[in-house]
């Protein structure tokens, strides 16, 4: 199974302001991109774009060869994961899961995911009572309890230390084998692996 | 067009407001003048119908207001240009003030002529429903986040809200409330004498000339306010 | 199935979070224990009043409530994971007005037989109340839902949303203090569901970005 | 000096958002122009159900304004911030309770006379009434903020708040429909006063943590 | 004008668990110190307790020799930055600055303030409809509008992008400069000075 996103003269326009212009790229299964850029350049923008969200935008986005305007429905096989970390404060860390479940009708098995993502011991904790790492690496849940093919990741590093940045770096490398795509934002060097990336330039400096 | 207008416009607008101070003013004198000496008490009413020459030019222009206000919303409809949205933010607090106006001025005038301030008729209970549609206008673009869907729904809101201003104006016709039917405003000849009218009509001349000062001083800042939100961008 | 789904998450949510069913009921035996001191039971339009309370409480605990629909799923970024299911949003949105009209209004409609039987208000009375509060509560949700749609992020538009909830709920409090009119309520509730429908859709679009 | 530009600061805040002083009343006459479809103006013991529902429009809403007493500034840290200035956090509570009285019930007060003459009332029960809401808000005040710092940081606590605050206010509903009772409301503000300033002050060092 | 925070002995315990124990270190003024750690070890509480909001330590925590928890009054003398960025999303920057000059009972200049953070573009731009980075950045401006002796930034640099780091780093000197003491965590290696740091090891691993 093989996916290719491309992306041709992508612009973006958000209170009459140009955020970006031209840009243009293509991920195929197996990869991952990382989009670079300052601060206000555009990438949570570009991300929430693609995720269908802005849609005030020109330029082709095409899904294995179908573009995303026409066709909505291929935007379900996406996951954005961005500074909203998802979750209910005042529940569990069960209790966040088993509701995603409902909004991605999953059964999923909740000790695998605890396992992968190394969080049995806080599974009963409430959010609240959990530090701001912590809370990261359970938002991260939301991808691994159903497979989407594209990850669109806004900045998915912040708040982790490098243990749970190289656990991240296995999601992200299992998820890719079995076919998938990733695409994540970064304003500064990281450690994550990626095999093609794109520089946001300030089109409109702010 | 539009992103042009701004700034010639706010110069024109610069230069001719201190003629529409002015202008305010004198016709606000001489009206005055009229009302509180030059005419006649009415026979039954005695002195206390002067305040109708407080009450009916705003009323009158609080209507004014807010069918300027509707005929923007329904012009942004047809045209998608934001200079309607100015002219409407503009107008709608303007209109308010008129609004209050004459509510307070017609309580204070229903006391003696009707023995009672207030009474849930008709006319009344339209003219406070008219307050409201001015208020939920302006707290629109104040509370919605989204500017966008703000321009929407405001826009719905002083368009739906057109249907008020007949009912205001024809609900002394249409059900019989306590309220004067038209006397002045009638298409035929004014069933008012002349001595009354005059100071009347100064009045009406006087409150134009007043909203039309604010609705420029108003109409300036909005655009100011447009202006800089184009410049940091 | 999936619409069922997200029916019952936003129930599950409702009960996790001590808003469940019980709480909403108390709401309106609280108000109806004021009634008694504002107004003597035993006068003669008591059932006309009782029934405008009803009314009345049914308004309020559904302003105290509407922030609920989107608010919190917008905030942490739930909706956005809703959103992107690329369900159909119309029905998106249906199952955020079923959910909560679960919620909200059938604790209500459970207390009001108990309540009327206090107050010593007869059957066919209770029957014709309750299926009027049936056929109203719904459009006033819709509504509800629909302004509370329009504020999206906005913490400080309470005063807001009552100001344009209330005109809005008017007709449903006169016809629903009537005594026969299910199927003006019925009409008036089919109406607010196409308005709120259209307008919550369109401002979670435009919300969402 | 700090004590005063705390409470700027939080009139600023409300007048920014838009929840400013002519909007607050709004409320309170949209919630009396629900009284003649309710009851028939002209009825014997009219007064007492408009002093009634005068009450129990400011129990609304105050009920609905409560959140913003703490919540918004907890959530986003100015109260961490506000709280680290290190002066005595009675008295930043104190602030809060007089800005949150200014912003929400000096509206009502304003609105009550003009309301009240357009029903009809006479001047000295206006009077009364003026009194009696002047003595009994302030203690209602402090009892909403005290509940609602109780639950900061649950955002679905809405029903919970009502529930806590309903009956505590029920006191000053009836002796407030009441007509000489400035003293007993009176009294029960400063009750409310010493038992909210306590609860509100405790459950903050325990919040900000 | 010289200042110095010693702790000696600090000990933590949060829902009953011990967060950390035997903290100790002093930073003198001019002097940066930054707090290492993964995940949940407590560098965020660390910071907190310091801060005077946690109260459940036990240990010493000097400022210029007098324990803060005699005198309350010295920590008025702090400030903390953390997570939560302090910001009214529907006002604008300038709302937001004018809010908390009410707070820390100063009279501003706004142009400085917006100078120094080179902000001066979006000063009317409403909170809401700027990017993260932007937002942290605004953020900053709290700490500058008033001298506190005594800086606690939690994660400072979460969402600045290179440029914007280089930014914080020169507010930071001209604090210390001026007699200041500047104390921030991380969790991953960051290019910001310091004079010294400590690691808090997980003394209950989660
Ligand atoms: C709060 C109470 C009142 C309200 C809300 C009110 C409202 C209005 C409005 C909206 C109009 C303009 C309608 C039009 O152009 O046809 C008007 C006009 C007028 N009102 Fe009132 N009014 C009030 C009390 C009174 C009282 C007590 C009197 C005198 C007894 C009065 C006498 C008049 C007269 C003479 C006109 C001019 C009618 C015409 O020729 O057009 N109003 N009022
Ligand atoms: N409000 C709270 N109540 C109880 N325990 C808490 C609370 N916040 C955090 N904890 C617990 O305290 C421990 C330390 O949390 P803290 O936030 O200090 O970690 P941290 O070092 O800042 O981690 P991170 O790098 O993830 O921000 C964690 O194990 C967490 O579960
Ligand atoms: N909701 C919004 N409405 C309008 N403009 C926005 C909105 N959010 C961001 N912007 C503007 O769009 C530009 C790009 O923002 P975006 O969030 O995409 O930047 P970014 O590259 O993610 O920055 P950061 O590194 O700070 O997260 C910024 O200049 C910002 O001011
Ligand atoms: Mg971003
Ligand atoms: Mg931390």
């Amino acid at each position: 199974m093989s996916n290719k996103l491309e992306i041709n003269g992508l612009e973006c326009i958000r209170d009459n302001r140009p955020i970006f212009k031209d840009i243009n790229f293509s991920v195929k299964s197996n990869q991952t991109m990382l989009v670079r850029g300052k601060n206000g350049s555009g990438k949570t923008s570009l991300l929430r774009v693609l995720a269908g969200y802005i849609k005030n935008y020109s330029g082709n986005i095409l899904f294995n060869g179908n573009n995303i305007k026409n066709d909505k429905e291929l935007l379900s096989e996406f996951r954005f994961l961005g500074q909203k970390n998802t979750l209910k404060g005042n529940l569990s860390v069960q209790q966040n899961i088993a509701l995603w479940e409902l909004i991605y009708q999953v059964k999923s098995d909740t000790n695998e995911i605890s396992k992968i993502l190394n969080i049995e011991q806080i599974l009963n904790v409430d959010i609240n009572s959990l530090s701001d790492g912590q809370k990261k690496r359970i938002s991260l849940a939301r991808l691994i309890i159903s497979n989407a093919k594209v990850w669109l990741l806004d900045e998915p590093l912040v708040y982790l230390d490098q243990d749970k940045i190289d656990l991240l770096q296995n999601i992200i490398l299992r998820h890719n084998k079995s076919g998938g795509i990733t695409i994540y934002s970064s304003n500064t060097d990281i450690n994550l692996e990626y095999d093609s990336s794109i520089i946001m330039d300030d089109y409109v400096v702010l | 067009m539009f992103y042009k207008l701004p700034n010639t416009l706010i110069d024109t607008l610069r230069n001719w407001l201190p003629v529409f101070y002015s202008t305010t003013l004198v016709t606000f004198s001489i009206g005055l003048y009229y009302a509180i000496y030059n005419s006649p008490p009415d026979y039954i009413q005695g002195d206390s119908m002067r305040i109708m020459y407080v009450h009916v030019p705003a009323a009158w222009l609080s209507l004014g207001s807010y069918s300027i206000l509707a005929i923007s919303c329904i012009a942004w409809f047809v045209f998608r240009n934001p200079i309607f949205n100015l002219f409407a933010k503009s107008i709608a607090p303007i209109g308010a003030v008129f609004t209050i106006i004459a509510l307070v001025t017609g309580s204070i005038w229903g006391k003696p002529t009707w023995g009672t301030w207030w009474a849930w008729d008709a006319r009344l209970t339209s003219m406070l429903i008219l307050f409201f549609l001015y208020i939920a206008y302006m707290m629109t673009w104040q509370v919605i986040v989204n500017k966008e869907l703000a321009a929407k729904i405001s826009a719905a809101l002083g368009t739906i809200g057109f249907i008020n201003i007949p009912i205001i104006k024809f609900s002394v016709d249409w059900w019989n409330t306590l309220h004067q039917p038209a006397t002045i405003s009638k298409l035929s000849a004014p069933s008012i004498h002349i001595s009354m009218l005059t100071p009347l009509m100064l009045m009406t001349i006087a409150y134009l000339f007043l909203l039309i000062t604010l609705f420029l001083i108003r109409y300036k800042t909005e655009l100011v306010e447009v202006k800089i939100s184009r410049i940091k961008h | 199935m999936w619409f069922y789904n997200l029916i019952v998450r936003d129930l599950k949510l409702a009960f996790y979070s001590s808003t469940n069913f019980l709480f909403a009921a108390s709401f309106l035996i609280l108000i109806l224990i004021l009634l008694p001191f504002i107004i003597d039971p035993k006068v003669n339009q008591f059932i006309q009043i009782y029934t405008g309370f009803i009314w009345l409480s049914i308004a309020l605990s559904i302003l105290l409530t509407i922030d609920r629909v989107f608010e919190s799923d917008y905030e942490d970024g739930n909706l956005d994971a809703i959103i992107l299911t690329q369900k159909p949003l119309e029905l998106i949105v249906c199952s955020k007005f079923i959910s909560h009209w679960i919620a909200n209004c059938i604790p209500i409609i459970v207390v009001i037989p108990i309540s009327a039987i206090l107050f010593g208000i007869n059957i066919n009375e209770i029957i014709n109340i309750i299926l009027n509060v049936l056929a109203g509560s719904t459009g006033m949700v819709f509504i509800g839902s629909a302004v509370s749609s329009l504020t999206l992020g906005n913490k400080r538009s309470g005063i807001y949303k009552s100001i344009i909830v209330i005109p809005l709920y008017i007709p449903f409090i006169i016809f629903g203090a009537n005594q026969e009119s299910v199927l003006v309520l019925i009409g008036l509730s089919m109406f607010a569901f196409i308005f709120s429908l259209f307008t919550t859709t369109y401002s979670l679009r435009l919300y969402v970005e």
